[in-house]
């Protein structure tokens, strides 16, 4: 076996070498003959004789990954612009990763950062619906020459397509640059949450929004990073509000706010948010057992009462219907998730709807979402201070966020008349279902009869609904 | 500092509003169960409420349930 | 808990009301500062002070619904026109709401309409699947300044898009405007319809065309309301056509032709037809028993017999082809179904397909679909007496429509050898399966012991050729 | 009245139109049928037709097997 | 009930023949009113009395399908070009079908070819899921006038659509042109490919690469046909290319490299690729019989080792990784792959992306791929000596890559230590898993106890890699 | 004749990549399975491997029917 492959591999290695080399071979002869194309149909490929085919082969060796990884210049898309098929001209950039490395290395580097990210997706199951098509989005997108993410060559004359784009560059233009694909999710995510505990415990929805404190924190702290590296960090209103919303622990609104506030974060952004999401497990106890006393941990709340199916149908439409008064801006957002959730509560007349959005639909969306955001982890955009300023912002969001839960719970605690135990509040950051599960679990801890699930739930859900408002409020505000 | 203090009424402005919102929210749901609550006959509830889940899942075929109580009760003869 | 609110409530209007009276407050230091950029990538939100920020949270009140609802402009995009992305220019409208109405209160009008909408699809059961996210597109069409259906903003010079436009534009410039959805879910009618009973007895198939004579009932009616009331109703032959085949029953069908003659209509048309489909066991059984005497909804018709796969298989061709020799034009209607239909009957090498077809892609289809139809519920065209008048006249299509089938059904009982019970004459009005059902309830009433379920299958499914023939025929000669 | 009198023309043109094309389906199809009945050995039947439904007809409940197994105990009872 | 019918037609012949005949009807007075619209809306179909309506009417004839089958000339937009909807200019071309025959009987012939492929892929079940929507699609594209595949009319001032094209032409926009469809069909492929018979046995892909012999071949023979027949065959480098990815027996693959390179024979190639792929038990083991002499068919491979979890989700990365070092241009295909496999192998936590991407997806890309594909069956491309030659030049790709396979396999039995039974050799050529059954039977004939399928699983899986690789280095050296 | 030799080329570079590049990943998975041995802990080895099938196709939980079946049993015996 070893033998056949090395002997192959000798015989190969010497042709093309050979070839490479550019040696003169034996074969002379045609090169007097002049090679015209021999009949009508002649395209320019078929133009000159097999030595252009040689020079073409050799030219490979230009246009392998290794030359690409080696190579000092972004793709010519990039640093010169061009045309989409629709005509618009998208100007050129100056292209510049960090410490002045070329491209080609910080393609590489970024090559090991989306196999880092496939780790965590694969092995540590973070978030790996979303982490694994991003993941590997940014490992295709990454790689020299491939175009998996490139826009269409346009003739700009007669404004026809010379060659399609990288299929990374139509799921984004398709889904993401118009704001559809996490519209489309969030219709899933509609159709498969229970907004009952809520609904039968209206007042919890108050801990969803103190939750909403950590987008503000991030904020906040991304501005002070800018104001006090100035030469290093740059972030203007824009860019703090899409890293604030990592704090909204909802994947769809903050790619959502991120597309159209601050494209250019959008990769790094959307990976803080799902890998904190997956690490709220990790996250949130110390916080939540820092703020919140032993004795309190222990409370137990009241059975829930039950709720009508009116009124489940009812919900979303109130809901968007108040949304509609009063914030506008955010109606794009909660509309789709409470349609998703009428289908869901309406029953067997629409639950092929229903089952569709939860199902098929959001599964589709899913992996165009992840790979297209994965796209957008270019080298120059995620290799820099900024990115490590949003990883640290991002953790603070989160903390921020549970803190203001907590402590708004134990405010209510304190004020309500039925007992509330402040561990739920930190479910409203929303990460829907795992921050629930966490004060379930830290709950637990305290007191093993004591399970705080549903009632976590309230929060839960009125956390996205939370974000989604604090989305809305900010692309208002900053746009 | 002019930024810091621009996001500081972000802040103000973004938890006021969120919090209000949230606020006529919990006041419009306490006064709706109350008024829903005489319109319950209108959708009245069903007995076991099915959840839309992943389509995937669950898909059974009738086959396989057959097959299932063939054998279970093939079984259950023998037994 | 009360206690929390009001506190809350009270601290944060105190805050609010302040920055939104304009107060000036203490803190007067950083006027004199000169608020200039601090960084190269400052965006011009980041330039001005606070107080910028503070005027645009209290111009937040000028963007609620409240304030949308109240105001008297059409959005900018409507009166003023706009370019689209790929660069046509849609010119600007005159929008006047019926009675000279402020345009918000027109779309608060709209919202209760898609309100009863829902209600209709959700507690009274009409055709949800589409009416359900009709009226919801419709409700979220017509939310102020929230844009869901707006077009993106393009500019102008570079053709850049600055602003993605609203989801439901995207869904509507993606499925309606190509004519593509409709023609999607007739793919899975096709893979849902068994052919079978009109294939065992042909015949019946001339019922399904004597009931198309509703379509053209109605459109001379619309012809006929225009010349009567000249300055309030105004339907040329193209909106005529298009409001007759809601006589169809067939909703892809009539989206598709109106899309193509009458686009302004859409809305109007759209919901009469699903909901007189839904109306079609209320409308029909008096029409019915009145034109059929007691003694021939007795009759008794012969056991259908054996259809081949054979013949199953090669129906959908024949048709196809015959469509093909004579009516080109109903070709994609006709062709869709059929290729359904063929998926359908081969049989197990290709169910992969066509459970698809009559699965997921007609789910996924038909949610986008509705919410696209809803989004053109605007209140301009709806509320006017011309909804009026094509509600009149749906009515009026579905009644001739069943008279037509029911007289063409007696005539064809006199005069066949088989015994032909005239009531399954008016399942040719399609609305399948609903209508044939209708046919066997009536017919169950006069005999407990005739059951004319499959028999009226036959002129029902012949009725969805016939008003897609039909569609053709009027595309063709009013476009 | 110019304009109804073009939709009275449409309305017979029409009418004419399909009940033409569904006659002549119709022609077809009795002679189609009589064709096809010698060439029915290229597409045998299958014994048990199925036919392709709604994907989300075929899930079935947990409840649908629970009953399943409640009658196939109970037969295994009464056996 | 013949009455009935005859007594119809009878009327309706009659007033349709009048109606042709343009005879003066009685009713002459309105021929005098001025027919001037009588109202703001009136379109301009309403200017004109019923008279314009009967000539319209009249003139249906000239559009029926018979009209257009004897019809000379192509349609418009093929002849004399058009403009897109993104203001692209399409130039016109000389449209010629062979022999000079009419355009329209060049359709009707046509459509003969179309009803065959169903046939073949109906009652010889040839690949039905690829060739029945093919075959549909090339049916609906030849219908006259009927516009299935036409392009949008876009007014060349404005710029705006006046009429939506047919649905063929917008899947082939949307998905064939942007070559997204072949990546979607890939991606499923992918989650339905198992490679751990590859990864147990690394080797074998040796075979895999062997079996790409075919491609070559074929290519060289394509140039000697044009070379030989100049006046009848015109294929270039691009040409030739895309012919021999034939011998990949991928079929997006092919799809794929035939829409860079030779997009006039995208119907032509996709069709042999699709036919020859179901041909392979019948094109396969008469050559493997020649080439393996029985003794070394009899050849008992050692039984496969087991491949860990782990191995199984590092085999997509590692390819991809090499890929993109070496061969950028196959990143797109490899890619894709890759990505399906490694979601299949990671298993339950993704199952739900690998579940979509092998069902919901792969299904609902196939249905609008094969029928796309369809629509490019024009008789000017399809009816000429070039696709004869791709035809005879299919097999000859599929034999020479058998060949190839079996002749390495042969060696590769002789250099090795373990046992390798030669006749898994021609595996190689993918068609997954068709060939790999071909393999098994040929093997079982020899030796009733020899099961080969597993082992031949491994150069099958692999071909799937070696023609994407052959793909990209062919799109390199020839686009 | 020119066209042909380009062929040729084409031929021994396409045949020679292919060729070149699978013995390579044969090398790379030689190579790699010896290391990846030591990593199998990472991501251990499922039970009952489950196989993405289609979608529409029923996809059941064996699971289910097997406890169906395993209650049915147990109760039919203990009837
Ligand atoms: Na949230
Ligand atoms: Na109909
Ligand atoms: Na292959």
């Amino acid at each position: 076996m070893k033998k056949i492959i090395l002997s192959c591999v000798a015989t190969l290695t010497l042709v093309l070498t050979h070839a490479f080399a550019g040696a003169p071979t034996p074969v002379q002869a045609p090169a007097a003959v002049p090679t015209v194309a021999t009949h009508a149909a002649a395209t320019p490929s078929e133009a000159g004789d097999w030595r252009t085919m040689i020079k073409r082969v050799k030219a490979l060796k230009d246009d392998t990954g290794i030359a690409g990884f080696i190579s000092k210049n972004p793709p010519k898309y990039l640093s010169e612009g061009y045309m989409t098929p629709t005509g618009a001209m998208v100007p050129g950039q100056k292209v510049k990763v960090i410490g002045g490395i070329p491209y080609g290395l910080g393609q590489a580097l970024m090559i090991a950062v989306c196999l880092t990210l496939l780790y965590l997706a694969i092995v540590k199951e973070f978030e790996p619906l979303l982490l694994l098509p991003i993941g590997f989005g940014g490992l295709l997108a990454n790689m020299p020459f491939a175009n998996v993410a490139a826009p269409p060559l346009v003739d700009v004359v007669t404004r026809t397509v010379t060659e399609p784009g990288g299929f990374l560059y139509y799921f984004f233009e398709f889904g993401i640059s118009t704001g559809v694909f996490p519209i489309m999710i969030f219709m899933g995510v509609g159709a498969m949450t229970d907004f009952g505990p809520l609904i039968a415990n209206p007042r919890t929805a108050l801990l969803g929004a103190a939750a909403q404190f950590g987008i503000f924190a991030a904020l906040l702290g991304a501005l002070g990073m800018s104001t006090l590296f100035p030469e290093h960090i740059h972030f203007g209103l824009k860019e703090a509000s899409s890293i604030g919303i990592i704090g909204g622990a909802d994947g769809p609104t903050a790619i959502w706010l991120t597309t159209k506030l601050a494209p250019h974060l959008l990769g790094a952004i959307a990976v803080a948010a799902y890998s904190y999401m997956a690490l709220v497990p990790i996250i949130q106890p110390p916080i939540m057992k820092w703020l919140v006393p032993e004795r309190e941990r222990k409370i137990k709340m009241k059975q829930m009462r039950h709720v009508s199916k009116m009124e489940k149908v009812c919900f979303p439409l109130i809901v968007l219907l108040l949304c509609a008064l009063l914030l506008p801006s955010s109606v794009p957002l909660i509309g789709a998730v409470m349609l998703g959730n009428l289908c869901r509560e309406v029953g067997p007349s629409v639950s092929r709807i229903a089952d569709t959005m939860a199902g098929p639909l959001i599964n589709i969306v899913t992996i165009m979402l992840g790979l297209a955001v994965g796209s957008k982890l270019a080298c120059e955009k995620f290799l820099n201070p900024e990115t490590l300023g949003i990883l640290v912002l991002g953790l603070i969001a989160f903390s921020c966020g549970t803190a203001g839960g907590c402590i708004m719970g134990r405010l209510m605690s304190k004020v309500c008349k039925d007992p509330v135990n402040p561990l739920i509040g930190s479910a409203g950051v929303s990460a829907v279902p795992m921050a629930a599960r966490v004060s379930n679990k830290v709950g637990l801890e305290s007191d093993p009869t004591n399970y705080l699930l549903m009632h976590a739930m309230g929060p839960n859900v009125s956390g996205v609904i939370g974000s989604a408002v604090v989305a809305g409020v900010l692309y208002t505000l900053c746009k | 500092m002019a930024i810091l203090m621009q996001g500081l009424v972000l802040l103000m402005a973004g938890m006021g509003i969120v919090n209000l919102f949230l606020m006529l929210l919990v006041w419009v749901m306490n006064r709706a169960t109350l008024v829903v609550a005489h319109f319950n006959y209108i959708l009245p509830d069903e007995a076991p409420k099915k959840k839309p889940l992943l389509a995937t899942q669950h898909v059974i075929h009738s086959d396989d349930v057959l097959i299932a109580i063939a054998v279970a009760t093939a079984e259950a003869r023998t037994a």
